[in-house]
């Protein structure tokens, strides 16, 4: 059953070396401030999973936490390259990691498929397309009716998911809202599902029935962080930081600039430091 | 460029001219950067009902700003509806709801096959480029496919290094032998000129030029030997009304874009 | 692009002799008066797909317009059988009829198959399950990674779906709120869509961004008629009319009293006589 | 039944028994009639979070009257959320998060096989019944199965005349051998008894008999030769709480329903 705690401990007793642990955020209500959490806390060999690693896993990855990544876009969705991931994948810096490409409805499919309990999933995909010589996690099925040869790649099944949303009831059940991207499907497909929230409210009564609400059994713990999806947004709290997009660029690109960035930015920071990077946004949202 | 009153760039040649592509009905699944604005011209000119889907799941947008990412909430804001990735993929792309796929490259070669996953090797890559992202079944699951990127020997290439999304492949039938039943790319458009791939080879062919630009300015930045139309047309110069748009909107999204960060450095 | 047309002209112009038809609705929002009119025009041949055909595949049978029945639970919701579809299989009478049955878990993932363009849906189903030994099209595939042998279904792709919703803006887009069961699918899934709604409001401006829309341009035809859901119900407007439910048993276990009750309620009624048989439940809404 | 001053009948007994088999953490997936009462019995007395999923969408609801249909309104305007049919049968079904799946049967074997599809051969049956619905899937990927139903020798046969959905087969490790790696029936509560089957040849025996009922009237209403415990128990019978509970669920449920009729009538 959900329990809330704070950021720091829900991170130590859900997350381990060597897990397989998706955060995920389809551009917006990306987990940053759990990702920062993770990364103080110092895990090592990871597998880290995301249809769209950007910013946070460009910044595990050049702290050498990730042994491999599986993802479908490795950018910095509107600017352009992560160069924490390129030079761990062009140069090996500051190691070898290993990567498992797919693309986005590969991807989706497979977080589809892992909620929904199957070993794979089955889609139109891939065709001429050269990942397939290049993966060997893209295999096919024949239609046993049409003949037709579907693309089969295997469910995703995270140790644990991490996610953002915009709030939780005092019950432990937690609302997505805006652009949900793959989120409930991330959390039903881990073994345990870390939810950071915007806040908590008294309860879910005048939700409208059909939208994207994670009952509380679901999850393991959720913990309060209000901004800890900056530099990405909260639909209905605060706006994207695009200009902090724009500046990784610029930080990423220097081993040593990046370093002293984490340390001074990740490092000696914390979870309470979120809210007050996002109260210049909150205007706009 | 001497008959350019306007003083409309090679690029705003390029995003004007695919926007005039797009028609009232189509319903186009749109990448950002060039194809995003194209698309947002095309709405707020002569295609007011067209629908715009991003792949964040947003269906029917209509964007004041153009966004930064694929999912800025102006999007979601604006949407007739946002749904979840996985049905997005599903139901809306494989479904086959989609006439137009947009869609920019960092290579291409003459059959309108695109990379934007690595330059090099795969396994020893010199350069690390983000990948296919929704590409490689946009390219498949879309009716038809338009492509966007400003002419450089680098991006247009005779082999691209990794096939990130099919073209025509090989051309001819190759799709169709792939078993890919949808038309692929039917039309590019750089910054100098309007391309479509010759009906049975399927090799893209220089069909229009944009304004001033000539067909050596084409080659000169074409890594391939290009292929003319017997019946060269001139692409239409931007119309004031186009280029306003056009401008009005890029001058919204400087705006809006700069606004978080000039504010956090207040 | 959608038409808003009289419900007499939206069944006419899409709905044809022979073809494989849905009226969906899972207990809400079932589509009365859209199979009503379809009665009074007197389609044949029809092959009637739905998870759970109840009162009016009970009717349509009844009347000899199936020529085929593709469902996954063939009876009365919370009442028990359906006297007109026991009729015809037990007795072929009016006419003999094909059964093609399902679980629900095979329907829905064929409709969601069917929604996705995907010419089969695989999943973990009818272990043990005599329906895989009497249904020709439950065949199966083996996962290429696992070898789980998942089971695998044709998708559904009917050639018109017909649902009720409860509103629809002047654009044509229309909102499914609620018990919103398998109407999605089910529209996304045929080839042409018709819809009727409780009534056309200004603009969808308000909703919330993750209710359920389907956009006008996945819809043929809308015709407005309020009420066309009884004695099903429309969520925020009418209830359920559980007493109609508990009527049908007791009018459809004679074949003269069935005949009798249809020339009455159906053929010699139309689509405007709906909102006159909800007034009494809006209260309870 | 002389120590019975409430007065309750078996029928009661029944879902009273079943509901208190209910645990406040289980996830129930739930079939209308007697499943229905008892998980909400359960919920109004000593399982107040436990929760209830319907088949058709809704998670974690609370009617105040019974439902009549598998998707009254009322289940949908108390649930914690409400999903489409496809999404219930995939992430909250087969993605292995129903503790426990509740079923009915219009006949059963001693292996908990259940038969709601045809009296007599499937292609030419005496009577056809409503069909399986969701019991196929619910029966095999719920983790343990809760099976009620009033004791009848025509419902509790020797030989099932279709394997709607799958109990423990032939017995033994029937399910293991189909790759099935759920519990499967683990509790079967009619109006006489309590019944949990055999570890090793899993089938059905006696647990224990409610208030009243002997042997051999459990016996005269089953159609195989009973298997009794050794250590044979009494149900507790209802106690005034659990009555008053299931009595005004069922009153206010009969209102509800009749409600609608009458005012029609008016």
């Amino acid at each position: 059953m959900v329990k809330f705690l704070p950021l720091k401990q829900a991170v130590a007793e859900n997350l381990n070396d060597d897990d397989t642990v998706a955060f995920e955020g389809f551009t917006h209500l990306i987990p940053t401030a759990a990702a920062h959490e993770a990364i103080r806390q110092g895990f090592r060999d990871l597998t880290l999973v995301r249809m769209t690693p950007d910013l946070i896993y460009d910044q595990m990855i050049g702290m050498g936490m990730a042994k491999k990544i599986v993802f479908s876009y490795v950018g910095n969705p509107g600017v352009g390259l992560l160069r924490r991931a390129r030079d761990a994948i062009e140069n090996g810096f500051p190691r070898s990691i290993e990567i498992e490409e797919h693309s986005h409805a590969g991807m989706a499919n497979a977080y589809e498929a892992g909620a929904a309990g199957l070993p794979c999933a089955v889609f139109r995909g891939y065709r001429g397309a050269g990942l397939a010589a290049v993966n060997p996690n893209i295999k096919s099925v024949t239609c046993p009716f049409t003949g037709e040869v579907l693309a089969a790649v295997p469910s995703i099944r995270p140790d644990v998911t991490f996610i953002h949303a915009q709030k939780a009831d005092r019950q432990g059940n937690v609302l997505v809202e805006g652009i949900i991207g793959i989120q409930k499907e991330a959390v039903l497909a881990a073994k345990r599902a870390v939810v950071t929230v915007e806040e908590v409210v008294d309860n879910f009564d005048d939700l409208h029935p059909n939208l994207t609400v994670l009952p509380r059994w679901t999850i393991a713990a959720i913990s309060v962080v209000p901004g800890g999806s900056h530099p990405s947004y909260a639909h209905g709290y605060y706006a994207r930081d695009n200009a902090a997009y724009l500046e990784w660029d610029q930080i990423a690109a220097d081993r040593e600039k990046f370093q002293a960035w984490m340390q001074a930015n990740v490092i000696e920071k914390s979870a309470g430091d979120f809210a007050a990077r996002v109260e210049h946004l909150r205007k706009a949202a | 460029m001497s008959d350019n009153p306007l003083g409309f760039t090679p690029n705003e040649m390029m995003t004007i001219a695919a926007s005039r592509a797009l028609r009232n009905d189509d319903v186009c699944f749109v990448g950002i950067g060039a194809p995003s604005a194209a698309c947002n011209v095309a709405r707020l000119t002569h295609a007011p009902d067209i629908t715009l889907i991003y792949e964040s799941g947003t269906i029917g947008t209509a964007p004041d700003v153009l966004p930064l990412s694929i999912g800025d909430g102006e999007l979601c804001e604006t949407a007739v509806t946002t749904v979840a990735v996985p049905e997005m993929f599903r139901y809306w792309l494989q479904g086959g709801r989609i006439s137009i796929g947009f869609l920019g490259a960092a290579q291409i070669d003459k059959f309108g096959n695109i990379n934007t996953t690595v330059i090099g090797d795969y396994f020893h890559p010199k350069t690390r480029l983000p990948g296919g992202g929704g590409a490689p079944e946009i390219a498949t699951s879309s009716k038809q496919i338009y492509i966007t990127m400003a002419q450089t020997t680098r991006g247009m290439v005779e082999k691209i290094d990794f096939f990130t999304s099919f073209g025509h492949g090989e051309g001819g039938d190759h799709r169709k032998r792939l078993g890919i039943d949808t038309s692929g790319p039917t039309l590019l458009i750089t910054d100098l000129a309007i391309w479509k791939p010759d009906p049975v080879t399927k090799e893209f062919t220089v069909v229009s030029l944009h304004p001033g630009v000539t067909r050596q300015q084409v080659q000169e930045s074409c890594g391939w030997v290009v292929k003319f139309a017997e019946a060269l047309d001139e692409t239409p110069a931007p119309s004031e009304l186009e280029l306003k748009t056009l401008r009005d909107l890029q001058a919204r999204t400087k705006a809006a874009h700069e606004g978080t960060g000039k504010a956090k450095a207040a």
